[in-house]
């Protein structure tokens, strides 16, 4: 609701980013551009992250206000002693993908031992390990990790096997790429992929974290949240129900390259949170528990994270007022679009 | 010989000492969390904790890190001693080292990855030798480039050949400059090996230990094996010490840099 | 006097055509040298296409030489091709603006993080040329303090400079933090070499200014720096790249936009749609180190010329 | 101005040994006593290497002895050169490659905070002493190595010490140059009642110049004589005067007997 | 063993600028013409700065004449530089500091490509010469100049050419010393009929040592006189004849003549 006293007066917040500007974070950019911010009163300025840029660690430190963070990401920090929480779990789904060459036999997790498997580390490989676990697979001795570059070059060029790819980024610059043997792009037909949803190890990703400490202790911070939190899923909403001006939107911020890229992107990170059956920022509970229980069994957390790891009640509020305002919170009737890429992602 | 390097250990001892506790006490005063930069205490007891991890890691750099080294000096010297004698090579070799120098890592590590393939180590140590050459080249060509002229009107008068003007009189000349570079070196190639690790291959090493943690917000364990590498440094760095002293017994002992 | 001062100045200026000239020839000579290298590059590559083609193997190719084909290799052609195509389709600006747009971004706080290396390597190496043991006992940690990568030090100088530093006249962005983490690897080489600069004075003047009963500073500014400006400008030269790729390193570390780092990291994450792309930012990035390195050059041609010493010809 | 019985320098039993304990250890000096009276001209001769560089750094504070005192003006050595009591010439002339002729005769006046017009006169009027006024523009590696050495001593006498610690400044000069520097230094002292301590290898010159000879034993370095000359006021007849080749003869004959000694 | 008649120095017309066209321009030598028979020892004297250096560089080859022509053992200069066929002494002692004082004297002979026995020998041989037979361990920078100056004699000396250059080699050493050393000059002078060149600032040295003293002009250089000396065999005793004192006075007035000129 924007019925807000203070008019004229924004609120200055700064959100960090865990990457540069791409349509990964399109409902931010939506919001800010939109004005959705700006009618529940608050002045948002978007910091891009950085290779190095913990957002945790930001959040932390005060620089920002408020953080996107993927679960694992945040959980340990909060191990090591920084009271953050997530407010709002955004993407409902993993995104992250095991993908390899038709030709190279991988159908399943099972097909990966004995082959080279590329990962990122950071937290992402938890994932590739509880699934090589599920099936018998012990990942210290039966397959072959490798670190993994930020390109997909590796798989191409046959030095791994199977690459680590996230649905909506490096598994398109898969198919943007020309395959040297038909002169053509590569297409979803040549290869083959692992879905850690399907597997069932997938942990949550893309959520928002406050600082909890402020969420105690400031009245004032916490209803900031829940605004900051209501109008963030506007613009999701708005990324969704017009997906064309979402994307432009996007483009508009200024990531260097893609268009087409862009658009699978925006498309593919609607499918992680359309449809959210709770309502969008809602915790799902089951995938909770699997993420805490990945989590804990491959060691990246040492014991089971503490109450108020994750909080709902911000995120109720906001839903609660999104859905008063008429906004249609679940998106059931989201359906993913085509798109196709071109070369290069252009 | 051995009281002696223990006498040449002690000040940096004292001053190690000194600014370990100085952390400490001022993080116990500004940062009592000490986040993002933890406490000596922990990083030490993280370095124990992890040894085994740690150790094998810094095995698997250390190999990176000597062989690329040995690489880039040998290298920088060789274009030294090319550039300083033909100024054809002057004038060509010189930008495009310039050129090799401006590249940053990040850029060099993708294309390295692409030629020689992810898995060899071939394309981590061509990084290194491009970030040790360098200084090697600058410095090794100052000193063997600027050499008193009474030295050279004396061999020229002895009809001295350019080899044995080189040998006799650039190369000693060159030394305080090269060993100089040495020290900017060693510990360019450590750090040369840990970024290069960061863009792929092995796991086990400390390039990934680090960044894995410190993506983590694991920054004790992550400074743990900063720890590592930071040894490694030192160790390179009096190790040339130590040959500077042994290549050069003319100097009289104030004229080399620390150790 | 006045016909002295006449001809002085008739004879700077054809020694100022003179230096001129041999710059110019020195270009031409490096752009024959490129040619000859984009000929040797070429040549490679059709070669072990070649042995592709014929499908022998070659245990040298990915092993000590690299493979050769378009992804790993891209065609000079592209290379170049590449500089005049725009990079965005609903833009028709060419890469090579946006590379040059970038460049001068990066170079401005390579400028300021290679100032702040400057002043900060020469204040260590005077502190150090204090006494021997204070250098024993301080150098080994400049030489780790160079090992400890970007990935530990980026995040405490970008959130430092975003929190700490609201007292400043000015408002501190991101990129005077990106210069801070510049002059983390600026100052190392210039401190290095400043001591050595400065201990290479010549012991007996040293002996006279002693006689003077010269101060230490009336010594460091009079003899010590001016003995050391050889050495100083050997280590400015390794400062100024290493300006410039800590700068670029800085903002993919600090996630800083409008930099050839941006660039690059955009252009390499995405290697495979488009090899071709992060060669050309590669070049760019290496040609404004040849700028940087340029300058230097001829700051210390110009001091070394008055001093009537033979500058180092680089 | 001056008290003739205060004490210019007053060295003790004085030894200096370099490389102590080391394979290659050298004994300089071996306890040598010394006082030289304010206001005295005062030479020193004796073989190569016996030490007089060393005496002469002694004195100047530039080294300490392993055994014994330096006192200078009533002070420590040291805090004499802190006071800037005294002006050197060395042995090698020293100068600063990078700084014209002109610049090196003003170092030492830059560094005791003389304004630069009265700088630019004292230089020049050094310069002209020397007979390089030709040269204040020029480069050290431009000159020849007898005008090097006048520039040097332009130098050390540029800021008129009470003290002048000479090492050898006229060895690089021709005779009639030589002459000339002599007849400066003599009318220099003559002015202002200097302390001069000069070390030279020419036994006229010795003679010529000073009130006293002091004659080095070789390695290591002891007084052998302390031979005293008057020869009332220096003229160009000096060098003609049979009482002045009786002294050369003395000094000599001290010299021979030193050095054919074991 | 040598024909007298041939010409080990062939100077002819040669003009010596430094930074010609240049504000800073200096006449160092003008229009000399010179030569120098084989086996003759020729000294070469003049007033600081005019230029002997310069001709003794330029009969090395180490620089080029402006105009004219240098001739040494009937070929260029540059291609007896090339042979090898002189050995010289400069004015300041150049040593490498990065060589102990024996293998400072073994430089010429390594380069020359002696077996390592021989160098060694032969430097061993050298330094008793010169008197520093123990100093052979140390390093230049532990030497008296005078020390310096006589290393640097040694390793001229030591491979033995045929024509010997040498610029005031004997500025920095005491009488004695220097008398030893000139004896020891004379001696290798005349079991080898060695040609040598020698520039120095002292009359009675020139004259006891050379056959033929040039007498050089003040600047622009250019030869004022050329004077024969005939002592026959030199010994102790020649310092003393009374022909030896007329040579030195006629160089002496040859000197002052010069110098007087404008
Ligand atoms: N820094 C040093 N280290 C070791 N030995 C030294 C050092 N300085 C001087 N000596 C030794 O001390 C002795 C005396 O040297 P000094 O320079 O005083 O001689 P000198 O009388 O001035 O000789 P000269 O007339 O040749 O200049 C010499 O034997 C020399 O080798
Ligand atoms: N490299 C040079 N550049 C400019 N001028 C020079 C150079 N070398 C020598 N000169 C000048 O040439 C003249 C002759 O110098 P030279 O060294 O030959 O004199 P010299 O006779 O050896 O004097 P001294 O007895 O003092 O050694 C001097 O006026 C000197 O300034
Ligand atoms: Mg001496
Ligand atoms: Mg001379």
């Amino acid at each position: 609701s924007s019925d807000d006293d203070a008019s004229g007066e924004l609120t200055p917040v700064k959100l960090q980013l865990q990457w540069f500007t791409q349509a990964q974070f399109a409902g931010y950019f939506a919001a800010v551009d939109q004005g959705f911010y700006e009618d529940v009163g608050l002045d948002v300025t978007i910091l891009e992250g950085g290779v190095d840029i913990v957002p945790a660690t930001v959040l932390d430190s005060g620089a920002a206000d408020f953080a996107i963070s993927w679960v694992p990401r945040g959980l340990v920090p909060r191990e090591e002693g920084l009271n953050i929480t997530n407010i709002a779990q955004v993407f409902q789904r993993s995104a992250t993908l095991q993908v390899s060459f038709v030709d190279s036999g991988i159908n399943g997790v099972g097909d990966l031992a004995g082959r080279t498997v590329g990962n990122w580390g950071f937290g992402n490989e938890f994932e590739l390990l509880a699934g090589l676990r599920s099936v018998g697979l012990d990942p210290d001795t039966d397959v072959s990790l490798v670190q993994q570059q930020f390109d997909m070059l590796a798989l191409v060029s046959g030095d791994i096997d199977a690459a680590q790819a996230m649905i909506y980024n490096e598994y398109a610059q898969v198919l943007e790429t020309v395959n040297p043997d038909t002169g053509e792009l590569y297409q979803p037909s040549d290869l083959s992929i692992i879905d850690w949803n399907d597997v069932g190890t997938a942990m949550l990703q893309d959520a928002i974290w406050a600082d909890a400490d402020k969420l105690e202790d400031d009245a004032a911070y916490r209803e900031t949240a829940v605004k900051f939190v209501e109008a963030s899923l506007r613009g999701w909403a708005f990324c969704r129900d017009d997906f064309d001006k979402c994307a432009d939107i996007v483009l508009a911020a200024g990531p260097t390259l893609g268009d087409s890229h862009q658009r699978w992107m925006l498309n593919e990170i609607n499918n992680l949170i359309w449809p959210s059956p709770q309502g969008a920022g809602t915790m799902d509970a089951a995938l909770w528990n699997q993420t805490v229980t990945i989590a804990t069994s491959e060691g990246i957390l040492k014991s089971a994270p503490t109450d108020g790891a994750f909080v709902s009640d911000i995120a109720s509020e906001a839903l609660a007022n999104l859905t008063a305002d008429g906004v249609d919170v679940i998106g059931n009737g989201w359906s993913p679009k085509t798109i196709e890429l071109k070369a290069g992602g252009e | 010989m051995i009281s002696r390097a223990f006498r040449g250990a002690a000040p940096a001892t004292v001053v190690g000492l000194g600014g370990l506790l100085f952390w400490e006490l001022s993080l116990l005063i500004i940062n009592p969390e000490g986040f993002v930069l933890p406490a000596p205490s922990g990083i030490i007891a993280a370095f124990f904790d992890n040894f085994e991890e740690i150790w094998v890691a810094s095995r698997n750099t250390g190999f990176i890190v000597i062989t690329g080294l040995v690489g880039g000096v040998a290298l920088g010297v060789l274009w030294a001693l090319l550039v300083s004698r033909f100024r054809l090579a002057n004038e060509t070799l010189t930008p495009l080292a310039i050129s090799l120098n401006a590249i940053p890592i990040i850029a060099l590590a993708p294309i390295f990855n692409a030629w020689y393939g992810l898995l060899s180590p071939v394309s981590n140590q061509a990084i290194v030798v491009i970030l040790v050459f360098f200084p090697v080249f600058i410095n090794t060509t100052k000193g063997l480039t600027d050499v008193g002229a009474t030295e050279i009107e004396l061999m020229r008068s002895y009809a001295a050949s350019s080899w044995q003007v080189a040998r006799t009189v650039r190369i000693p000349n060159a030394m305080p400059f090269f060993f100089t570079a040495l020290k900017i070196a060693s510990s360019l190639a450590v750090i040369g090996a840990i970024v290069a690790e960061y863009f792929g291959g092995r796991q086990d090493a400390l390039g990934p230990l680090i960044v894995q943690n410190a993506g983590l917000t694991r920054y004790t364990e992550a400074w743990a094996a900063v720890l590592a590498g930071s040894v490694m440094g030192i160790v390179l760095f009096v190790a040339s010490g130590i040959f500077e002293r042994v290549s050069m017994p003319w100097k009289p002992d104030a004229e080399t840099i620390g150790a | 006097m006045t016909a002295r001062d006449e001809m002085a100045r008739e004879i700077r200026r054809h020694e100022r055509t003179e230096a001129t000239r041999r710059t110019l020839r020195r270009i031409g000579v490096f752009v024959v040298f490129l040619v000859i290298l984009a000929l040797a590059y070429t040549g490679y590559k059709a070669f072990g296409q070649s042995l592709d083609d014929a499908q022998t193997d070659w245990p040298m190719i990915g092993r000590v030489l690299p493979r050769t084909d378009d992804l790993t290799m891209p065609p000079v052609s592209d290379i170049i091709s590449e500089f005049t195509q725009p990079p965005q389709r609903n833009s028709d600006k060419p890469l090579a603006a946006f590379i040059a747009e970038a460049a001068l971004f990066t170079m401005r706080e390579a400028v300021l993080g290679f100032a702040f290396g400057v002043i900060f390597g020469l204040g260590i190496a005077v502190v150090l040329l204090r006494s021997k043991w204070i250098e024993q006992g301080v150098t080994p940690y400049l030489v780790a303090s160079q090992t400890v990568p970007l990935v530990a030090i980026a995040p405490i100088v970008i959130i430092w400079g975003s929190t700490s530093l609201d007292w400043l006249p000015f408002e501190w962005t991101n990129w005077m933090s990106v210069s801070l983490i510049a002059a983390y690897l600026t100052f190392f080489p210039v401190a290095m070499n400043g001591i050595r600069g400065l201990r290479s004075a010549d012991p007996a003047a040293m002996e006279l200014m002693r006689s003077y009963a010269a101060t230490r500073r009336q010594t460091l500014v009079k003899l010590q720096l001016p003995a050391s400006v050889p050495y100083l400008f050997a280590a400015f030269k390794i400062a100024a790249t290493a300006a410039i790729v800590g700068a670029i390193v800085g903002e993919i570390s600090g996630g800083v936009r409008g930099g050839l780092g941006r660039l690059i990291l955009d252009f390499a994450s995405r290697y495979t749609t488009g090899p071709s792309r992060l060669y050309a930012t590669v070049i760019g990035a290496a040609l404004l180190g040849l700028i940087a390195i340029g300058l230097v050059t001829a700051a210390e041609y110009l001091v070394l010329s008055k001093r009537k010493e033979e500058p180092l010809a680089l | 101005m001056t008290e003739p019985d205060r004490c210019a320098v007053a060295i003790s039993n004085v030894s200096k040994v370099f490389n102590q304990g080391k394979p290659n250890e050298v004994h300089a000096i071996e306890d040598i006593s010394l006082s030289i009276g304010e206001g005295t001209f005062v030479s020193l001769i004796g073989p190569s290497g016996c030490g007089k560089s060393t005496l002469l750094r002694l004195i100047a504070a530039l080294t300490h002895p392993t055994r014994g005192d330096v006192g200078v003006n009533d002070k420590s050595a040291d805090q004499a050169r802190l006071d800037r009591d005294y002006g050197m010439a060395f042995q090698t002339s020293g100068l600063f490659k990078w700084r014209s002729v002109a610049e090196n005769v003003e170092l030492p006046l830059q560094l005791m905070g003389w304004s630069k017009t009265d700088r630019k006169a004292r230089a020049a009027e050094m310069l002209d002493l020397v007979k390089l006024d030709e040269f204040g523009d020029h480069y050290p590696h431009e000159l020849s190595g007898g005008m090097r050495q006048r520039v040097a001593i332009a130098r050390a006498l540029s800021f008129r010490p009470s003290l002048l610690l000479m090492d050898e400044p006229f060895g690089a000069l021709d005779e009639m140059t030589r002459e000339h520097m002599q007849t400066e230094l003599l009318d220099i002292w003559n002015k202002t009642g200097k302390t001069i301590v000069f070390v030279t290898h020419s036994i006229p010159e010795a003679v010529f110049l000073s009130q006293r000879v002091i004659v080095m034993s070789p390695r290591p370095g002891r007084i052998a004589s302390d031979i005293r000359i008057d020869l009332g006021e220096r003229s160009f007849e000096t060098r003609e005067a049979s009482a002045f080749f009786e002294k050369v003869t003395e000094v000599r004959e001290a010299l021979r007997f030193e050095e054919s000694q074991p």
